[in-house]
């Protein structure tokens, strides 16, 4: 019996919520890392059984992957933790997202679906109170609708698997057929798949830092694990599907010009990654896909932080309207390099290490074009950091910007990560020998690896240097919500009309009706009958009675 | 044909006395219009007890008799339409001097205008 | 013969003349009333405790029409809604004197008094032995609710009246057609757990029967097309529409349903005759349908009738699916709709009574002056959404996998767009309530700079600022939070502690169900039925 | 054993005393009818139990046999009938104490009508029969008659009138009836119709059911009614709609039951059938559009008379006993109904449902009567209007009459449209036009209205009752036996 990690964060949520916001954060990064040192420590095949609503459930299960990820996550929980504190979040504000963070432990760790079910809804209330916080319009609104849509395909896909199977218990994932196709498509939503990604790229961008900070790395990664879980074994077509992602998310990122918009749509494009691996389903496919799940988190986190110390500072995030960062903010230039470097899969960095198995994985399998797809989309990445760090921190600056310096807490955090990115980086296996598998197969700094990064490095900076007076032509670019969202209201009014219109109908019917036979009552009541018309009436009756009968 | 003419007579009394409770707005007429309907009743009774050549029920004389069960059922009635004929007159007295009148539709009036 | 389920109906019965006695001095007519709703909970506790013991008391009255006899007998099923009720009453007593003094409500004294009566009734339709006890016990129920509905006797109110009368009545004609359907065929009224027997015999009047029992149970249930008496009786006090049309009344129907289903036709005869699939269909279209015209309401309490008719659907689907599980989250379901919907009803007449709002889109910023009520609104309306650790979470999951064992995966399809729609109704509340309308909401210019198109559109450089802004005065704001919270101070106790008492009765109820005695008489009651 | 001729003969002779009395000393009509009718309840209790825990009880009057003879009868089927009259009768009577007229020939024609009550109910005699219909009658005349407006001498006359050509139809009836068969005993005429089942014996059912149901006043036969009861005094007008169309729809459910199964019945029951749904559904409409309250309970008699009706040409034993359930629900219901009328109208000065606007609160022990009577009569339970509708939907069901069962059924609904008008307007919303109370009303008009309550709750549960009564005497129908033949 072991304190569930997630239970760390619940706890400290409540308390922070409540205590003033000073201790609140220091008893939040406590807690987050006392989540780590369990989920670290923690002997693997650990198991609790529990009964839940009734059902036998298990709502802790240790193994490989959820360690990994799950320390990853408490991880980045704390440092979150410590840049809100540095960026002026409110106790609330840290409490939520420690709930939303302890929720994602709560999924990670689980060990059967209703548990997962009950963390998923839990991830996907906090995520919506946080969105809304700090989002006005209706972008928290449909955040939240296109979760419960996703949240309902897993319930269904979930429920359906206990018709078939009588149990909860995580087995070999969700049973096949109906089950697995409608849990499947609930996990796609969760993480961004192409086509339902629109929530991340409608959603991330517009919330107050610290939010988009909090939201970045915990709802898609979360996904990604749990499509482990549903969909074991090799699945070409979810493969290609993750190659399309990444091209997807690469190409919007490069024409974006709006900072954290274009690293949301980077998030599409690196999920594209670990579904790649996840389809392969190979071991260095899975633990390609985990590793590249914990450096993306790290990484992808660290970005976000920076561009809310840059929003923060300069009162921008268009890309257009920076500049000469570089010099104006040290401290966060470095952390992006390092970030960039990562996401870049620059050698000596961590994403370098996991895209490369992830790249291996596919070569392995077989799946050539995919693998060129992964290639290709590499370049992307490494032409859309290009630009970011082209525009925002290498360029003069000629806005006039005053950027004070980032806080020592955000730096704190910043440095935190950057220092494991690196660290991750250099020493590949403080990261693979958690995981139970791939390790074997990964040829971590074979030569051939070293080749198609810096190969994919130099493309990229050239065709980021050819493309960038073309693409400073290109401003707003549609994208799906642009027919999602207009398409929906539609919808709804339509239906709402319909239904309210047929009741409104039937209304009107039955009152007609009512009339109608009021008025049918009102013949012959103004004044008694006269006894000569009383007499008359029983005249008739009584020629009909007799009429009738002896006729 | 001539023994049903007793019958044909008794409908067209009642006949008679239905249209004049119908038709006639002088209560002390619709009374008499009941009168008649009943004497047609009656007389319907007093043909259903009679008899080819029979005589009135007399133990002292031979037969045969006339039905006496009828007769007797028809005294009773004819008690009984006196008695309603009495208590309707009683009422037409009362509504002469209460209205002044005896036409129902006059009466009726006078009612309504007394309710307004 | 026992006298304890006489004295769970006598207890409200007898608070009835007293409160009428003591109508005109208010303390001592809510004493009685607080003392009767006490007995009540004492009596109905003790009878679920006898029961789960395996007991069955039973009091019988003598023969009434035929040979059916008035009688109650305590079973599962039964003492779980009996206890059900009696939680809810005593809560809602307190709640009743918070708002009705609160806000100054003429006829007081008939007020309490007509709530009693209907109290008794309900548990009268809870501990009914047979159907016809049921039904006279319906019928007086439909009696006993009237003068609440009609409470401020305004022409809307009546209007509201005699359309409720005109529903319930009617139904309980209908009701009356389906029960003396059900005695010709079997003989028998009374309730035997899985179903009488030969009823199947004669199908074509069977299922006329079932069908006229549906019509009768589903005007209180709200099925649809026989639902619109709900939201017009929505004109009716708040703690009125809490109880009696979230929870007695409707429920009442509900049950009634449940009976039927269970304990007269029983689970296997449903299913051969066919009736499963009408009845559910029935259900999913009322949910659905029901689900969207609440989109549609600007009063929060018509939405929330709305809203109720959904969730009833719920529970005839669960019925009408005839299967152990889904049964099984049916039972469920009545207590956890009726915390949930109590909650909400609760909130929306302190918000009435407090800060004067009844409409939907006067709800902006009402979370900063009622946080607790509030956020006891938004936990609800989660659980209503079906979002787990709220009690709606439990029992839709075993609705699903009922429906799914019965292969029905349409309607569980259904349940989960339900699901969907109840989000597009509470959540733009909640989010009015709390993050609109509140100037420490932080970056509320983002979409607000003449960018409505930016909705659905790209966010660009333009706006930026104002995030950045956002962030700032999050800072000062902080400050804000920082102060004492006025927890206390938002609204009159009598009004708050029950908002919470339900809350938390709703949370408890989705965190750990399988502890309390009415998860535990669901599951004898599903355990009697399906052997 | 006690002879039934005594419980026609106590009140027919004792009818003379009040009149013949109060000339010498007066007021001293009440005590007389109280005595006269006291001793007549007694009588109706003990001879009625006896009926009913054993055989029936019969007498021949004057030892004449039947055919001949004149046969009376107190069975199960009569013998509720017996109690029911002496016991309204009573009921009343402490009413109109205070609130009816006082004169002694008043109570001479009281006693008369209940004279004439009894007669009908333990009469096996069709002419009998048709004898006791007129004396009732011309009691019954007279006693609307009574009141002190104009009004009343004109729907008494209406009343006569009609009812006269009514009771005449009767007769006429029985004059072919007698033709037929020769006989005029109820067993007898049983015993020889079905074999005369030609155009006379038809003729006889025709005119002697049409003769019952203008007393009963089935749609469209009705006109007399609502004149008469809203002109009688309250007094009056309860008792009469105690009692009145009771025993005529008791008379012609006996006809139905004992003298003329088995001929033309399809046609009969049809017709009836048809006759009571439009009774039911005029009556409800009539009774909606009535302003005056007295008004709308006479044409809610309709209805419930049309669902009587029902019971008795649906005619199993269920049925059977679900049309005496409500005659006498019905009784005890609407003749307290009329009372509180009285009542109302003495002590607040309200008629029409437009007064009665807001008079729960100026008066909420007697609304709280009217409402359990109102509720009764709609049929809601636990009161005994809805055992009555019960039985008889019961009882269509058993024999498949899908159409009657739906009709009583519907029943409900109607009286809840027509007397939830009344309801709502006493119990919501003010309406203040009169002022506080203009008269006094004695404790009997209260206990009176007291007593009618109750019984429209404690009668709640007497179905099985009546049931348990009537299953000797149905079997017997059953068995192809006239009623009242002891095998």
């Amino acid at each position: 019996m072991i304190v569930p990690p997630a239970v760390f964060l619940l706890v400290a949520a409540a308390v922070t919520a409540v205590v003033p916001r000073r201790i609140g954060h220091a008893a939040g990064v406590l807690a987050a890392l006392g989540a780590l040192v369990v989920a670290l420590t923690t002997p693997l095949g650990t198991v609790t059984d529990a009964t839940l609503f009734g059902f036998p459930a298990r709502p802790v299960a240790v193994d490989g992957f959820a360690r990994v990820v799950g320390g990853v996550l408490a991880f980045i929980a704390a440092a979150n933790t410590v840049y809100a504190y540095g960026s002026g979040a409110d106790r609330q504000e840290t409490a939520i997202a420690l709930a939303y963070a302890g929720a994602s432990l709560g999924a990670v760790f689980a060990g059967d679906w209703l548990t997962l079910v009950v963390c998923w809804e839990l991830m996907a209330v906090a995520a919506t109170v946080l969105v809304w916080r700090s989002t006005a319009g209706r972008a928290g609104y449909r955040y939240a609708v296109y979760h419960q849509i996703g949240g309902a395909l897993l319930i269904a896909g979930v429920v359906a698997h206990y018709a078939a199977t009588g149990s909860f218990v995580y087995a070999a994932g969700i049973a096949t057929g109906l089950p697995r196709v409608l849990a499947t498509a609930g996990v796609l939503v969760n993480v961004g798949m192409l086509g339902v990604h629109v929530w991340i790229v409608d959603t991330y961008p517009r919330p107050s830092v610290t939010t988009s900070v909090v939201l970045c790395g915990f709802t898609t990664k979360v996904g990604v694990y749990t499509l482990v879980r549903v969909v074991p074994g090799r699945n070409v077509l979810l493969a290609y599907a993750g190659g399309t992602m990444l091209l997807f998310g690469v190409t919007m990122a490069i024409l974006q010009t709006d900072f954290r918009r274009l690293l949301s749509y980077h998030i599409v494009s690196q999920v594209g990654y670990m579904v790649a691996g996840v389809g392969v389903a190979s071991g260095l496919g899975y633990g390609g896909a985990m590793a590249h799940l914990a450096n993306n988190v790290l990484y992808k986190t660290l970005l976000f932080m920076i561009a809310g110390v840059v929003l923060i500072e300069t009162g921008t995030e268009n890309l257009k309207r920076l500049g000469g960062l570089g010099r104006a903010m040290p401290a966060t230039a470095a952390a992006f390099a390092v970030a960039a470097l990562a996401i870049s899969g620059i050698p000596g960095f961590s994403g370098f290490v996991s895209k490369g198995m992830v790249v291996d994985s596919v070569d392995a399998a077989g799946l050539d074009a995919l693998w060129w797809m992964l290639l290709v989309g590499g370049v992307g990445t490494v032409i859309s950091f290009a630009k970011i760090a082209y525009y925002a921190f290498v360029r003069a600056d000629q806005y006039g910007h005053d950027p004070g310096r980032a806080t020592p807490a955000q730096i704190t955090a910043m440095g935190g990560i950057a220092a494991v990115v690196v660290g991750f980086g250099l020493f590949p296996d403080l990261l693979l020998d958690l995981l139970p598998a791939g390790r074997d197969a990964a040829k971590v700094f074979a030569a051939s690896q070293f080749e198609k990064a810096l190969g994919i490095a130099a493309v990229g900076l050239v065709a980021f240097a050819v493309l960038r007076r073309p693409l400073k032509r290109i401003t707003a670019v549609p994208d799906l919500d642009s027919v999602y969202h207009p398409a929906g209201a539609v919808l709804r009014d339509s239906v709402v009309r319909a239904a309210t219109g047929v009741a409104d109908t039937l209304g009107r019917s039955r009152r007609s009706t009512g009339v109608a036979i009021y008025r049918a009552a009102s013949v012959d009541v103004g004044r008694p009958a006269s006894i000569g018309r009383s007499v008359l009436l029983l005249t008739l009756v009584a020629a009909l009675v007799v009429v009738f009968l002896l006729s | 044909m001539l023994e049903r003419l007793p019958y044909l007579a008794a409908i067209a009394l009642v006949g008679i006395g239905l249209a004049v409770l119908v038709d006639d707005e002088h209560l002390v007429k619709k009374v008499l219009g009941l009168n008649v309907f009943q004497t047609g009743i009656f007389l319907f009774f007093v043909t259903a007890a009679a008899r080819e050549g029979g005589s009135a029920p007399n133990v002292a004389k031979a037969g045969p008799y006339a039905n006496p069960l009828p007769q007797v059922l028809i005294l009773t009635a004819i008690v009984v339409g006196v008695s309603v004929t009495a208590v309707a007159l009683a009422l037409l007295v009362r509504i002469h001097a209460e209205y002044g009148t005896l036409r129902e539709d006059a009466v009726r009036a006078a009612i309504e205008e007394g309710r307004e | 013969m026992s006298l304890l389920p006489v004295a769970v109906v006598v207890a409200p019965a007898a608070a009835v003349l007293a409160i009428l006695y003591f109508r005109d001095r208010p303390n001592v007519r809510e004493a009685w009333t607080f003392a009767a709703a006490l007995a009540t909970l004492g009596a109905t506790g003790w009878l679920a405790r006898v029961v789960l013991a395996g007991a069955r008391p039973e009091a019988v009255a003598g023969t009434y029409v035929a040979d059916v006899e008035l009688s109650l007998r305590a079973d599962p099923m039964g003492a779980m809604f009996a206890l059900l009720a009696a939680t809810l009453w005593l809560v809602t007593s307190v709640y009743s004197v918070g708002y009705m003094r609160g806000h100054d409500e003429v006829s007081q004294g008939r007020y309490f008094a007509a709530f009693a009566a209907s109290i008794a009734a309900t548990m009268g339709v809870a501990l009914a032995a047979n159907l016809l006890t049921l039904f006279v016990c319906y019928e007086l129920l439909t009696v006993a609710t009237y003068p609440l509905v009609v409470h401020s006797e305004s022409d809307e109110a009546r209007a509201a009246g005699r359309t409720y009368l005109l529903y319930t009545l009617g139904g309980g004609v209908a009701l009356l057609a389906g029960l003396s359907l059900v005695y010709v065929a079997a003989g028998t009224l009374s309730f035997v757990p899985g179903g009488v027997g030969g009823l199947a015999a004669d199908p074509l009047l069977a299922r006329a029967a079932f069908g006229l029992l549906v019509a009768g149970f589903g005007v209180k249930t709200a099925l649809v097309p026989l639902h619109t008496w709900l939201p017009a009786a929505m004109v009716a006090p708040t703690p009125v529409s809490g109880l009696l049309h979230a929870v007695a009344v409707v429920k009442s129907g509900a049950f009634g349903l449940g009976r039927v289903v269970t304990h007269v036709y029983g689970p296997e005869t449903v299913a051969d005759l066919g009736l499963s699939l009408p009845l559910s269909t029935l259900a999913a279209v009322t949910m659905l349908y029901a689900g969207v015209v609440a989109l549609r309401q600007t009063r929060i309490k018509r939405a929330l009738a709305y809203s109720t008719v959904s969730q009833l659907a719920y529970i005839a689907l669960g019925f009408g699916l005839a299967e152990r599980t889904a049964v099984f989250g049916a039972l469920l379901h009545v207590p956890a709709h009726a915390f949930m919907k109590i909650s909400l009803f609760f909130v929306a007449g302190l918000l009435y009574v407090e800060s004067g709002v009844t409409d939907v889109d006067d709800m902006d910023g009402l979370g900063r002056r009622h946080p607790v009520a509030m956020a006891a609104f938004a936990v609800t309306a989660a659980g209503l959404a079906g979002f787990p650790l709220v009690a709606g979470f439990v029992s839709k999951w075993y609705l699903l996998v009922g429906s799914l064992r019965a292969d029905a995966i349409g309607f569980a399809a259904a349940l989960l767009a339900a699901g969907v729609l109840k989000l597009l109704l509470f959540w733009p509340m909640i989010r009015a309530a709390f993050f609109r309308g509140d100037p420490l909401a932080s970056g509320p210019a983002r979409d607000e700079a003449g960018r409505t198109a930016a909705d659905g559109g790209a966010p660009d450089g333009e706006s930026s600022a104002s995030t950045a802004g956002s962030s700032l005065s999050d800072r000062a704001g902080a400050r804000a939070w920082e102060a004492p919270s006025r927890v206390w101070r938002e609204s009159a106790p009598a009004l708050l502690v029950p908002v919470v008492a339900v809350a938390l009765g709703a949370i408890v109820l989705g965190l750990v169900p399988d502890r309390l005695p009415l998860f535990d008489l669901a599951t004898e009651a599903v355990a009697e039925v399906f052997g | 054993m006690i002879d039934p001729a005594l419980l026609v003969a106590v009140p027919l002779a004792g009818s003379a005393l009040p009149a013949v009395a109060s000339r010498l000393r007066p007021r001293t009509g009440w005590p007389l009818a109280l005595g006269v009718l006291l001793v007549q309840s007694v009588l109706a209790v003990w001879v009625a139990a006896a009926a009913l825990a054993g055989d029936p009880v019969r007498t021949q009057v004057a030892g004449i046999p039947a055919p001949f003879g004149i046969g009376l009868l107190v069975d199960a089927l009569s013998a509720p009938f017996v109690v029911l009259i002496a016991l309204a009768a009573l009921a009343v009577l402490a009413y109109t104490r205070r609130g009816g007229p006082r004169s002694g020939a008043f109570y001479s024609l009281y006693l008369l009508l209940i004279g004439g009550l009894t007669g009908v109910c333990v009469t096996t005699d069709v002419f009998n029969l048709y004898v006791f219909l007129e004396i009732s009658g011309l009691a019954s005349y007279g006693m609307v008659a009574q009141a002190d407006r104009g009004a009343a001498a004109l729907a008494a006359l209406k009343y006569l009138l009609v009812g006269t050509v009514g009771a005449s139809l009767y007769l006429f009836g029985v004059g072919y009836a007698y033709v037929a068969t020769g006989t005029l005993d109820m067993a007898a005429l049983r015993a020889a119709l079905p074999a005369a089942s030609d155009p006379l014996a038809l003729a006889a059912l025709g005119l002697m059911v049409l003769g019952l149901s203008v007393k009963v006043a089935l749609f469209p036969l009705h006109t007399w009614k609502p004149d008469a009861y809203e002109a009688a005094p309250p007094g009056v007008a309860a008792l009469l709609a105690a009692l009145a169309s009771t025993v005529a729809a008791y008379a012609l459910g006996r006809l139905l039951l004992a003298v003329f199964p088995g001929v033309a019945e399809a046609v009969v029951d049809a017709a009836l059938l048809g006759l009571a749904a439009a009774s039911i559904v005029a009556g409800s409409l009539l009774a909606y559009r009535s302003e005056s309250v007295a008004r709308l309970l006479a044409y809610s008699s309709l209805a419930q008379f049309g669902i009587v009706v029902v019971g008795f040409v649906v005619a199993t034993p269920t049925a059977i006993a679900g049309s005496v359930v409500h005659l006498i629900g019905h009784a005890v219901m609407k003749a307290g109904s009329f009372l509180v009328v009285g009542l109302l109208a003495r002590t607040h000065d309200v008629r029409t449902v437009a007064e009665y606007a807001g008079l729960a609160r100026r008066s909420p022990y007697v609304s709280a009567g009217f409402a359990v009577l109102a509720l009764g009569l709609i049929g809601i339970p636990p009161t005994v209007g809805f055992a009555g509708k019960f039985y008889i939907a019961l009882g269509a069901i058993e024999a498949g009459s899908w159409t009657a069962a739906a009709l009583v059924l519907a029943s409900t609904l109607f009286g809840l449209v027509y007397l939830g008008r009344v309801l709502e307007r006493m119990y919501v919303g003010e309406g203040d036009t009169h002022a506080g109370p203009t008269g006094a009303a004695s404790p009997g008009m209260y206990a009176a209205v007291a007593v009618a309550v109750l019984a429209t709750l404690a009668l709640g549960g007497v179905g099985p009752l009546v049931e348990g009564w009537l299953a000797p005497v149905l079997d017997g129908l059953d068995a192809g036996l006239a009623m009242g033949v002891v095998p």
